[in-house]
């Protein structure tokens, strides 16, 4: 029934006009701009939904694709389309900025028509970001981005935001000024700014080498990959809960997506010859940041430690598949890498959205987050803490919940790569059970250990809506990610073939 | 050889003037320097057949610019002996930079890649026939008549600017706001005030 | 006949003038006015010369619209004076260092 | 029969759900009904299946329930496995749970998480039956670890506990570590095979035994890294050393928990997965050398520590880890069903001893302590009889069901020609006299002697119209009449009547239990052969022992703590293992991630890289501000002299000075 409509533009577009419409109308009535931003996060929703409905399993290509010519004289064009690999962050995009709308709901007491307004924008230019075709449509969501969440932060963050935003700010576009570099280069050699006509250019491999490590400027800043992961417990720290979650559930995919959509692709000779580079971040992001996560005292530095190691694994997975296939592995043994990073990527998003969500609640009733002030929390809050205990546990890669899937997969597959690979990866089990754990003993179990948290009341119909919703979704993935998989399949399989044609 | 007389003339008191707007003690003399800088400039415009803007410049600048000037001057109490400080310090600088550059533009005239033979026949028989103004209108109007109109813009805005910079507000003055007068309700002006009967509290 | 090089030499030494005016006048906003607005006379002299001399009316086109900044110029710059003279009691540049870094 | 097992598997599952989410609701009478039909359900219907495959018609069911993810040729299924040997396990599983189901409606009867615990043990069951009914990898590992959950979950049921709450983290760390390696061992297993499948794999392994891999800088044969690697996460489950510090502390937990999941079901789930991959460790003799040895070593030396413990419940604990050992070197020895034989037996009396213990300890009001005991068969005579006839069972007396199957474990060592096997068999027949020896220390000091019971505890005994529950009677009294015939029932066709069929592989040449059949002569003249077997005799020996210094000589007791004041010394601190997991790795771990965040992160990334460069930017525009003096004329000046500058340029170009 959508198959006429330009749906990714709706999607793109109604958010960013909502926003818009709620930024010029709801100063005044915060509880009319509340609903209005409830049903343009809604009906975004549900397109999205429509988008995966309408969305063909089991094609590689693009899908509703639109192109319209932006910027004649550049030869930029207006062109939007999803595959496998950006269709399910279309829908998580949706999905968390639904949720961040209702956990606003009467949490958000300073301007929170605005506050409304930047998410709903946000998540316009992030639907952008996954469905843009066009390097430099891309680059210029890729950028603005940065804007509504650098308001986010600078405005309704904490009291160290000015820190955080800056260190935030200039950290991502630091990176993205280097991509910029490395698209106008790619469209010189191209002849065009089509993101998939930069694809199998072979280009000789030292200009590779130059275009991979300015895309990695960009992406593994996003990402963000160790060394360059600092920002984010800053910016997590000092972020509303809304920010936090979209941060981690939305923008860190970007960095994701990024690698999969332009540097393998783009650069498959360099990620080869830089694999090691990367796989080496990533593993110490695995072990590194698992036991600097273990000894943080703020709640949220520990979960945004937690996501940088998590998101190592994704890292991990994809760019893995050139060892594996240099170990003798097959299609399967490269796939299992790839689809674990991207199922990663998925899990995270709903699973680190869970846990911030958590942590907001905790805060709304606090007003604090260092582990040190709670204990006890289960007796005042036993809904919560069931939940919250659900969610670490998903944190921790238990089977039975999507945080098992992708680190199940990549494990699997580093095997292939080589014995220590799996072997270092694999103490994520241990660090991130740690983590998650004790953190848990330390927050929820335990004798009630202040005033404070004796007066702590269990979470209401709309907190019990948001957690309960991520709680069902985590345990669906984890109990059944075939139709997550199979909708990615096609799509990483085509980028496989690109990245080593030989297979 | 008339008109040469009369040029140097004109360029003698041109500079002489220019020199003493500079130079003078009191700005009202620069002032009235000046004007005669903007005099002898018309006249040796009106000899370079440029008539309009002669005339113009005598009416803006004469008329309405230096008397703006000379307003201000002597409206400002201005504290001469303190603008007047390291004027001398700096004169031999100032000079000696002003001669530096004086000789390079000399240079320019003379220099090999300039070429000004192509200037020896002075006047263009055309530019000369017709009226002057005529000819400038013919071009304001249509070539650069959204120039034009810019123009008018900011002298519009300098208007603007220049009465909001120096509209001054004093504290104090009575002035009656009709809007707020009519929209006064009763609340406005009745206070109730509601006191706790005062009684000394006796120990 | 005047020359062409005459007017470029007239402009020239208004030029410096205006230039050392500048230079000496450091002191004096008023001063320093006038002195801009000597520079910009030795600039229309060049271009009314060219333009008689090339017999190209463009070139008075020119002197127009740099009077009409020239105007808005010194009426901005006066009004600020004015404007600065009653919130500091000084016209005194010395005096105006605001802008330090 | 699919329809059966997912009901078998599911009922549970169901039970929990409804009885943890609207557990207010429905009250806690519905919620102890439901999960308690629950449970029954599965555990009549795991009877019918195990009749059915013993003497009824069913085969070997292996089919997939639906597919969990399909990854280029690669299937990840979620399926069952149904033989002898699953049957066996869900009858021990669902039995002992109801068991324990039952006897928690008086145990928990004044708790007020009651209907949580009835949901998190029919959670328990569930993850318990996934595990043993899997017929793959990714299956047994999800089962694996939801039980780690459920365990983890119920050692902190009391989360107000600071000891409960460090144990439970202690249990899941610890499992952890072993699942690191079980994780490990599942890539090995997908990479070198092909498939995760059961029979796919040891298909694959059969196929190619001699298949080899470099690790370590040496070759090394890939089924033994995959062996080892999955045998780590057996420890790490089975609580073998050195991954066994967990279980102790588990104790923590309600003792209807520690009765199912501390003693009967998931502990053995090690056991389980060895005697499941006995197609994989066949192939590996070192691995099962490594089994062997680390089986004997924890036999022996956890029993010792059991010596020394007060708390009546840990010393269950001691004894349940020695005697996981025991079915390791079962396992070791490739008497893979003398070890499922010894699992089954020891589910029911080991599940008897904690439940009565739990009766004891409900009693007194929540007392463990066994120096505040004594006496006790006046108050408790059901508890006494039925955990004197556990205790008899575990000591291995002649016709009791400990007597089979842990003597068939010492004759298969004693047969077994393995690297470590004469090791072993002194470990495991030591072990029989340690056994004995603190197995009836703990009921001469519970039941015997003078009574030592707290004013308290007494002033609550006598409170009690009974002292148990009937409700948790009927449960020692079931568990009891398992605990004392199985063995006798059953050695002779799960030993040695091929009962497992194709669900165990041994090796023609390791058959130990073929061997052992020779002698074999049915299961009474089996009893009878203990006058001639020594261990018969040294768990006389450590009865007689235990008999002379808790009930004859009591006071010669202090004498012989002092002699031994060393060995006793190192007995309490358990050998230490606890000092160096707390202090050397918990927190080292901590300790280096302090320093990692401190030095790496704030200080070299942040403060040199980061905020370096902000302020070494800081600092040169400090510099650059100096030019910036404010003063009109300063900046006329500099553009004077720069237009000056340029001049000079063009007029020197045009010129052509240069």
């Amino acid at each position: 029934m959508f198959e006429g409509l330009p749906l990714l533009s709706l999607l793109v577009w109604l958010p960013v006009i909502g926003g818009v419409v709620v930024l010029l109308t709801g100063a005044q009535n915060a509880e009319r701009a509340r609903w209005f931003s409830l049903g343009i996060a809604a009906v975004v929703f549900l397109l999205s939904l429509a988008l995966w409905q309408g969305f063909e399993t089991g094609v590689a290509g693009m899908q509703w694709v639109e192109r319209n010519v932006w910027i004649a004289a550049f030869d930029i064009h207006y062109h939007l389309g999803v595959d496998g690999i950006s269709m399910p962050l279309v829908v998580l995009t949706a999905f968390s900025t639904l949720l961040v709308v209702i956990a606003a709901w009467e949490v958000v007491k300073y301007k929170p028509a605005q506050y409304l307004a930047a998410f709903l924008i946000m998540e316009g230019i992030m639907i952008g970001v996954f469905s843009a075709l066009d390097a430099i449509l891309f680059y210029v969501f890729f950028e603005a981005m940065l804007i509504p969440m650098f308001l986010i932060i600078g405005i309704w963050g904490g009291p160290n935001r000015i820190y955080a935003t800056l260190k935030f700010f200039l950290y991502t576009f630091l990176g993205s000024v280097m991509m910029l570099i490395a698209l106008i280069y790619l469209r010189i050699q191209a002849g065009s700014f089509g993101i998939t006509d930069f694809y199998g250019l072979g280009l000789p491999l030292n200009a590779q080498v130059m275009i991979f490590l300015a895309l990695l400027a960009a992406f593994a800043v996003k990402v963000p990959m160790f060394p360059v992961h600092t920002w984010l417990p800053d910016a997590h720290v000092e972020a509303p809960t809304g920010g936090s979650v979209i941060l981690a559930a939305i923008t860190l995919k970007i960095g994701g997506y990024g690698f999969l959509r332009f540097s393998l692709p783009i650069t498959p000779d360099a990620s080869l010859a830089l694999d090691w580079l990367l796989i080496g971040l990533s593993l110490i992001a695995v072990v590194y940041i698992g036991l600097v996560a273990m000894v943080q005292e703020d709640l949220k530095k520990l979960i945004a430690y937690s996501s940088i190691a998590h998101m190592g694994f994704v890292t991990l997975g994809f760019f893995l598949v050139f060892r594996i296939i240099a170990a003798g592995g097959d299609q399967s043994g490269a796939l299992l890498a790839l689809e674990g990073g991207m199922v990663q990527m998925i899990s995270h998003g709903f699973i680190s959205a869970a846990m911030f969500l958590s942590v907001g609640v905790l805060y709304d009733r606090m007003h604090t987050r260092m582990i040190a002030d709670f204990g006890g929390v289960a007796t005042r809050m036993p809904i919560f803490a069931g939940l919250f205990v659900l969610f670490a546990m998903a944190n921790a890669g238990l089977p039975g919940t999507s945080g098992f899937v992708g680190e199940f997969m990549v494990i699997l597959a580093s095997f292939q790569a080589g014995f220590w690979y799996a072997a270092v990866a694999a103490l994520t089990l241990i660090l991130g059970a740690a983590y998650s754990l004790w953190m848990i003993k330390r927050v929820v179990y335990g004798e009630v250990k202040n005033t404070q948290v004796a007066e702590l009341e269990d979470i209401n119909r709309r907190e019990l809506l948001l957690l309960g919703s991520l709680a069902v979704i985590i345990i669906f993935f984890g109990v059944y990610p075939a139709p997550l998989i199979a909708v990615m399949e096609p799509s990483l399989a085509a980028l496989l073939q690109i990245m080593v044609p030989t297979l | 050889m008339i008109e040469k007389v009369i040029f140097y003339v004109f360029a003698g008191i041109l500079l002489a003037a220019a020199l003493l707007v500079i130079t003078a003690r009191n700005p009202v003399h620069s002032a009235l320097s000046l004007v005669l800088v903007f005099f002898t400039s018309a006249a040796l415009w009106l000899m370079a057949e440029a008539e309009f803007l002669g005339i113009a410049l005598v009416l803006v600048y004469v008329g309405a610019v230096m008397v703006l000037f000379l307003f201000v001057v002597m409206m400002l109490d201005i504290n001469i002996a303190v603008m007047r400080e390291g004027f001398s310090r700096y004169l031999p600088l100032g000079a000696l930079v002003a001669v530096v550059m004086v000789l390079q533009m000399l240079l320019v005239i003379g220099a090999a890649g300039v070429d000004f033979s192509g200037f020896a026949e002075a006047t263009n028989p055309a530019l000369s026939e017709t009226n002057n103004i005529r000819m400038l209108g013919n071009v304001l109007y249509t070539v650069y008549v959204y120039p034009f109109e810019l123009a008018a813009m900011v002298l519009l805005l300098a208007i603007i600017a220049a009465i909001m910079l120096t509209l001054r507000r004093r504290g104090g003055t009575r002035h009656q706001d009709i809007n707020k007068q009519v929209r006064t309700t009763k609340a406005d002006r009745l206070r109730m005030v509601r006191m706790a009967s005062e009684q000394k509290n006796e120990q | 006949m005047i020359e062409l090089s005459d007017y470029l030499v007239l402009s020239a030494l208004l030029f410096s003038i205006g230039m050392a005016g500048i230079f000496l006048n450091r002191k004096n906003a008023i001063v320093l006015l006038m002195s801009i607005e000597l520079i910009l006379l030795a600039v229309n002299f060049n271009f009314i010369a060219f333009s008689h001399f090339l017999g190209d009316i463009h070139g008075q086109v020119f002197v127009f619209f740099i009077l009409t900044v020239a105007a808005a110029e010194s009426a901005i710059g006066l009004a600020i004076l004015v404007v600065l003279f009653r919130n500091r009691g000084t016209i005194n540049v010395g005096d105006l260092d605001a802008m330090r870094g | 029969m699919k329809m059966i097992y997912l009901l078998i598997a599911l009922a549970p599952l169901f039970g929990a759900a409804v009885a943890g989410l609207a557990g207010s609701t429905i009250g806690r009478e519905n919620a102890h009904r439901l999960t308690i039909l629950a449970v029954a359900v599965s555990a009549g219907l795991s009877l019918w299946v195990l009749y059915q495959h013993v003497w009824g018609s069913a085969v070997t069911f292996n089919e997939t329930i639906y597919t969990w993810a399909m990854v280029g040729d690669l299937r990840l299924e979620v399926g069952f496995l149904v033989d002898r040997l699953t049957a066996v396990m869900m009858v021990v599983v669902t039995t002992v749970s109801l068991a324990v189901h039952v006897y928690t409606v008086g145990y928990m009867h004044d708790d007020p998480g009651y209907q949580r615990f009835f949901s998190y043990i029919n959670l328990f069951t569930f993850a318990m039956l996934m595990l043993v009914m899997a017929n793959n990898f990714l299956q047994l590992f999800f089962g694996w670890e939801a039980v780690g959950l459920v365990s983890y979950l119920l050692i902190g049921f009391w989360y107000k506990k600071e000891s409960a709450i460090f144990a439970n983290l202690k249990a899941f760390l610890v499992n952890r570590v072993g699942d690191f390696g079980f994780l490990l061992g599942i890539a090995a297993v997908l990479f070198y095979y092909n498939s995760l499948d059961y029979v796919e794999v040891f298909g694959a392994a059969r196929a190619a035994p001699e298949l080899t891999l470099s690790i370590f800088g040496t070759e090394a044969l890939v089924v033994t890294v995959a062996c080892l690697l999955l045998f780590i996460g057996a420890m790490g489950k089975s609580a073998q050393v050195p991954l066994h510090v967990w279980l102790p502390d588990s104790m923590e937990g309600p003792t209807p928990i520690s009765a199912l999941i501390h003693a009967a079901t998931m502990v053995t789930a090690g056991i389980y997965l060895v005697a499941r991959m006995s197609p994989l460790f066949e192939f590996s003799e070192t691995a099962l050398t490594v089994v062997l040895i680390i089986g004997a070593i924890t036999a022996l030396f956890m029993g010792l520590v059991g010596l020394v413990q007060h708390d009546i419940k840990r010393v269950i604990a001691y004894s349940t880890l020695s005697q996981l050992g025991y079915m390791f070197v079962a396992l070791g020895a490739s008497a893979y069903a003398a070890g499922v034989f010894h699992l089954m037996t020891h589910a029911f009396f080991k599940a008897l001893l904690f439940l009565g213990a739990g009766a004891i300890i409900v009693a007194l009001h929540h007392e463990q302590d066994m120096r505040r005991m004594g006496n006790l068969r006046r108050y408790l005579p059901i508890t006494h009889i039925t955990m004197l006839l556990a205790t008899l069972a575990l000591v291995g007396t002649p016709f009791f069901s400990g007597y089979y199957s842990k003597d068939a474990i010492i004759e298969a060592v004693h047969l077994s020609d393995r690297a470590g096997a004469g090791f072993a068999y002194v470990a495991v027949l030591l072990g029989v006299f340690i056994t004995s020896l603190y197995s009836f220390r703990l009921y001469f000091l519970v039941f015997w002697g003078e009574e030592r019971i707290d004013p308290h505890a007494r002033e609550h005994m006598s409170h009690l119209p009974r002292y148990v529950l009937p409700v948790m009677q009927w449960p020692l009294i079931l568990l009891a009449i398992p605990s004392v015939v199985i063995g006798y029932l059953t050695i002779a066709p799960m030993l040695f009547g091929g009962f497992f069929g194709e669900a165990i592989y041994v090796a023609p040449a390791n058959d130990v239990l073929a061997l052992l059949s020779e002698k074999f002569h049915g299961s009474f003249a089996f009893a009878l052969h203990a006058a001639v077997n020594p261990a018969f005799w040294l768990a006389v020996a450590g009865a007689v022992v235990a008999w002379f210094f808790f009930i004859l000589r009591p006071s010669l007791l202090p004498t012989v703590n002092e002699r031994f004041k060393l060995i006793i010394q190192v007995l309490e601190h358990k050998y230490g293992f606890d000092l160096l997991y707390k202090e050397g790795f918990a927190g080292g771990g901590r300790l280096l991630g302090r320093t990692l965040w401190r030095v790496g992160d704030q200080g070299l990334i942040d403060g040199l890289i980061v905020n370096g460069t902000a302020r070494t930017i800081g600092r040169l525009a400090g510099l650059l501000r100096g030019a910036q003096s404010g003063y009109l004329y300063h900046y006329a000046f500099a553009m004077i002299l720069g237009l000056l500058l340029l001049l000079t340029v063009f007029v020197a170009n045009w010129r052509g000075w240069f």
